[in-house]
């Protein structure tokens, strides 16, 4: 055991934070959820990509730096704290590419990765259904083979991204007598395919973060088809694992707002102290930050040395989710009446939008798996408890 | 020792219920709120004052009904459950009350409470600890604090600016305005008095709203859950999902009897009625928090949308925690009265606060 | 609504006040689970009765003063004030005496209700079997009709005060062809009977507060069965109901323990305050206590009214629980490396016996029907929820 | 950057798992706890040094292994799982520690060390921050604080009085003793550092040992939830009792590497040391707190019960909770370091003090 980052490491985050003072836009973009402020963000995705920044862990000929998961880390500690923008396509680059990386053939990787990188595909994911949520194996959208293209037909719905975004992947029965997680394929298609109907979904906020997606007799080349027919399930919880894990929400992004948190505290404790369950809140953000930051660690070092991400991505996804909660209801609290206050009124003294994380970390305890959902592989994965 | 409404008071909570699931469904808030430019109706108005709402503070001389805080407790509770916004509360409870206790110049009376009570009339009430002024711009006349005074302005006299909440149901102004002996209509000193009345009749309604509101979120999630399927059953008998509900029916059982006793204490001028009030806002704000919290859970992904109802109340809810006194402000109130070394607690000291 | 005390009300509570200041012991009784205790338990119980104390609600012809609950609420809270100590008869006299006076005959009233007031007889109870605990339908111990006696054989656990005390009430199976809550009977016996083995079981303090009890052919006189044969299910429901509720937990008992907490943390605040959730612990003792507080008074006024305790028995049991544990875990919290010390260590210079209460709250949620139970039945009753 | 073991050490924790499987399981523990006087069994000790474990601090010059905290800090998760009490601990690794860390004073380490690898002697050490000191009446030697110097006196040089715990497995004393010129080894200067370090070594192997303690009540509540039927059907195939239980499992996850990179933090001498400790102290503290109390609710009225043998790994968790530092200690240092204006938080600081 070895705490230090070695001279290379140093390097290496040199390099990043010298990169991003130059190129983070002053001004934080408008909200990926508006079709202004998707294209900035893709645009911001180019911008990454032309230092070779957007998907750092990637092998170079993908428009990666080949980095491992330490080097990773420290990407992310300095984008966040350099104050950067939210990854519009982290739906792709975190979740999708990692399983492209995995079962897709060559052709499919040189054909999807390097868009990716650039920014030029942004990608949403199709999971649930209406009756498939919790539930991913209840999936009824089908996907029909029919000579060299699959005919898909059904419905999506939950698909973050999905309003403007250019590519989806997802998940499609192509065996009709099959049930639960047999007879599923995992399928890549472009969204502006005939056939296909996108009704936005907006959320608290008002912005359409989500959409349900129709098929209608879509046609879809086989070559689009990631793993083999029927095996989708498998190839999809690859996804799920990381989803869940290490990569969609980097420990970083937490201690930003922690540090931010206590810098609002700070700011403000004299008023703040007469209810101390504040103070107490505070230091609990800091401590299971950092927490997590060890945990991610722990994890990528183990990885590096051959481990498996198992059921501790269960853990992962309650700790990171009710730690962020925890974090915005907090500053919340600080704010006072302030709190209500949407980023355009005038009257507020406070220049952070608490707001806005808070709205999105009440969603935390929901996607990528409920909380329950998670209990539940816990109790009976790791602990070995008896199925109900 | 009676801890209990009268039939009279139940029934009148009883009819406003009925009369706001017809009146104040869901999407016809949202059609309010969304489409018209100050968020509210005149004709929900008219309505609420046909129901006798708006008469409820005011004298039976200025043509109203004269009743007091323990009627308009269970009214709040129904105002919450259904999300109605600030404006009816502003005018009928708390700008009734302060022109009541205004001293002998009747003339600001006769002219506004009969107007008050008939629903004609809105009056918007700007306490400092609020940093504006809700339903403002509406308002027909603004009663504003200015060092401890009461100034009465009318709208023509006051420059207002919009400041968005998150809860469309919140219309929110900073103030400009001049204060001059033609606007005060009462002195600070006794202004103190009334503007410390104002603040804890103000935080009462607001607990009783929260009350409102986490028993609506409370009911949304167990609709939700009972309808809804997951794994080929309905979502609400997983015990991980009734628990939560049964978490928060819990945190609403305990919490109302604080807010009745909050409102018992303003209607008889308690000396303790300020801590009785803070912990009524408290404990109402963890009931709402809690509901909101486990209401978003039962409903899953449904939850964290606009198109389900639970948002609206959810964003209200989340405001009037904050509102009328933040947290930080009612439990600076519940320490400065617990450990006071001369508080008088414990058992025997609940319903009086020396100890005989 | 009138939150005030009649003259009457006020009377009755200096009356109690004085009498309470001239009997109760100075020197606090050694616990109730040991020999000596008991019985030092029991002539507190006869000094409560001669002085007509020991059952305020209970009809005057039998030792009680016909008190509403109301004046019951007042007899508690100047009760646990003064430091009285604790009740080793409250299962008779809370949790059987009502369902006495609803099912019992005349001549069983006036056997068992006197006695029981006087602290001549201590009662034990008899629910829980080695397989019906939180599943009390699953009881198995048999009663046998055999003439005008039953003949019991079988094995109950977890019978609070059964070490010592004198009689036992208690369900036992009458229809041996019966499952679930069928074919149950309720049944009063002694003790001491030819046939009953008791086998102590040491609670977390090393102190035998419970018992297991064996019936070999015991025999039991018919007429000590109460309520009909096969009707005990509805018979103990009725002092299941009394026992989640009102009676069991009086507010006044965690009004005084609240009211101790915060002079605990007066004495030491300028240490404490480090720990900020210490102070903020503090304040929800005492406000939730006095919530507690208001609930009951309004069910008891609402008692008075004619209303019934429904599923809220339910959330009582989970209130006031939580409530016990919160507050010695801050107590604890306050003592530090003092808190693990027995009351007799010389070292400790805190005089409360925090451990005492702290080991006693860590039962809370589990006797009474765990909390899991409570919180399926107020989901599935109170809110409607479809059963599992 | 590596934070993993090593195999050596991984090996080394293996091996100590099972050997305390079989010499410490729950029924010899009880016989030694409540039959013995001093609670202490010199046959275990004795094995215990045979696996080496009391020789691990020791430098290989006096007989021992001379091995680090990395190592150790293993060990005392195993030792907190099996509740091995504290003298061991004391001995072989505070004592040796302070011991080994003493000025030139060679003749005080040739004669405490290699009786300490061999197992044949017990240390006490008595530290202000603990009101009594474990195990003294069994010491053959005390460690003791005097204005930060650092005496050594020998047992019948001190008298004491037992103070007993709800914890059977601790044996607490009160220690009267005369400090002079002859007891003292180390002067208050260096003193001061050598007590900080025990401190933190302490709080280490308590926060540990909490892990451990924590992990063993969550095995124990999911053995019996496997096993108890209620409803026709294990206890702990009810989600409520799945849930529980995996919270604790969630609370370890996130305490242990805490735990971990704070022993790192003592073998590198790191200077911020004392607030990782703190750090693991609170986090150990917390999910052993959780576990106890998580583990009762899956036992069901066993969890409340002598005979249950949670009883003696909860009681030790309580006690260890406010040992060596308690939480208002541990939390006051987390809070000075946190809130200090200049302090070196968030993104890039978990690994350094100082931002590069």
């Amino acid at each position: 055991m070895r705490l230090d980052y070695t001279e290379r490491q140093k390097q290496f985050r040199e390099e990043i934070r010298s990169w991003l003072a130059a190129n983070v836009p002053s001004e934080t973009l408008p909200s990926f959820d508006t079709e202004q402020g998707f294209e900035a963000h893709r645009r911001w995705e180019a911008t990454l990509s032309e230092g070779r920044w957007s998907a750092v862990t990637w092998p170079r000929e993908y428009g990666g730096r080949g980095c491992d998961l330490i080097e990773w880390l420290i990407f992310e500690e300095e984008y966040w704290r350099a104050g950067a923008p939210l990854r519009v396509n982290q739906n792709g680059v975190f979740l999708l590419a990692p399983t492209l990386m995995e079962y897709g053939s060559d052709e499919q990787k040189a054909r999807f990765l390097p868009r990716m990188a650039a920014g030029q595909d942004i990608w949403a994911q199709g999971w649930s259904e209406p009756g498939a949520g919790s539930d991913m194996a209840a999936i009824r959208s089908k996907a029909v083979r029919d000579g060299d293209h699959y005919v898909i037909n059904g419905q999506k719905t939950w698909s973050t991204r999905a309003v403007w975004a250019d590519w989806l992947f997802g998940m499609f029965r192509t065996d009709p007598t099959s049930s639960r997680h047999h007879g599923l394929t995992f399928i890549l298609l472009p969204l502006n395919l005939p056939g296909i109907t996108i009704r936005p979904i907006k959320q608290l906020n008002g912005l359409p973060g989500f959409a349900e997606i129709f098929f209608d007799n879509v046609r879809v080349p086989v070559v689009n088809r990631l793993g083999d027919e029927g095996a989708g399930w498998s190839v999809a919880m690859a996804t799920a694992g990381f989803e869940r894990g290490l990569m969609l929400r980097s420990p970083a992004r937490f201690q930003q707002t922690a540090r931010n948190l206590v810098a609002l505290y700070q700011q403000h404790r004299d008023r703040v102290d007469a209810d101390p369950g504040i103070r107490e809140a505070v230091l609990k953000s800091w401590m299971d930050a950092e927490a997590y930051t060890l945990a991610t660690y722990r994890t990528a070092c183990r990885l590096g040395k051959g481990a498996k991400i198992g059921a501790e991505a269960s853990t992962n996804k309650i700790f990171w989710s009710e730690l962020d909660l925890l974090m915005h209801e907090t500053a919340m609290r600080i704010l006072g009446p302030y709190g209500e206050l949407m980023p355009e009124a005038s009257a507020s003294p406070y220049s952070d939008h608490w707001l806005d994380g808070f709205l999105f970390a009440q969603a935390g305890p929901i996607y990528a798996g409920t909380n329950e959902i998670q209990r539940n592989i816990i109790a009976e994965r790791m602990l070995g408890l008896p199925r109900s | 020792m009676d801890f209990t409404f009268d039939d009279q008071q139940l029934a009148f909570r009883d009819a406003i219920h009925k009369f706001l699931m017809v009146e104040a469904a869901p999407e016809m808030l949202r059609e309010i709120w969304e489409t018209t430019a100050s968020g509210r109706s005149a004709e929900l108005r008219a309505k609420l004052a046909d129901q006798g709402l708006t008469a409820l503070s005011v004298p039976e001389e200025f043509g109203g009904i004269g009743v007091g805080d323990l009627d308009w407790v269970l009214v709040q509770q129904e105002l919450g459950y259904f999300a109605i916004p600030d404006s009816l509360t502003d005018s009928a409870y708390l700008a009734a009350h302060l022109l009541n206790q205004l001293p002998a110049d009747v003339t600001l009376k006769r002219e506004w409470l009969p107007r008050l009570a008939a629903g004609k009339a809105r009056i918007a009430v700007g306490h400092p600890v609020n940093p504006l002024v809700a339903d403002a711009a509406l308002a027909d006349l603004l009663l504003l604090w200015r060092d401890d005074e009461v100034h009465a302005v009318t709208r023509d006299q006051v420059k207002l600016t919009f400041n968005p909440s998150i809860d469309l149901s919140r219309r929110l102004y900073a103030v400009e305005w001049s204060a001059s002996p033609a606007t005060r209509i009462c002195p600070a000193k006794l202004g103190r008095t009334l503007w410390a009345d104002v603040l804890d009749r103000a935080a009462l309604a607001a607990s009783a709203q929260l009350l409102g509101l986490a028993q609506r979120m409370l009911d949304l999630g167990v609709d939700h859950a009972a309808q809804r399927k997951q794994f080929g059953k309905p979502v609400g008998s997983f015990q991980a999902v009734k628990h939560h509900l049964a978490d928060v029916a819990v945190k609403i059982e305990f919490a109302e009897p604080i807010v009745h006793r909050a409102a018992c204490a303003l209607a008889d001028n308690d000396p303790q009625r300020a801590v009785h009030v803070s912990h009524a806002k408290l404990a109402a704000g963890d009931a709402a928090r809690l509901a909101g919290r486990k209401s978003i859970q039962a409903h899953g992904a449904m939850g964290y949308t606009w198109e389900a109802d639970l948002q609206m109340y959810l964003k209200r809810a989340w405001a009037l925690d904050s509102a009328w006194g933040d947290n930080i402000f009612h439990k600076s109130r519940i320490d400065a009265a617990v450990l006071d070394q001369a508080a008088a607690i414990g058992p025997g000291c609940t319903f009086s606060s020396r100890r005989a």
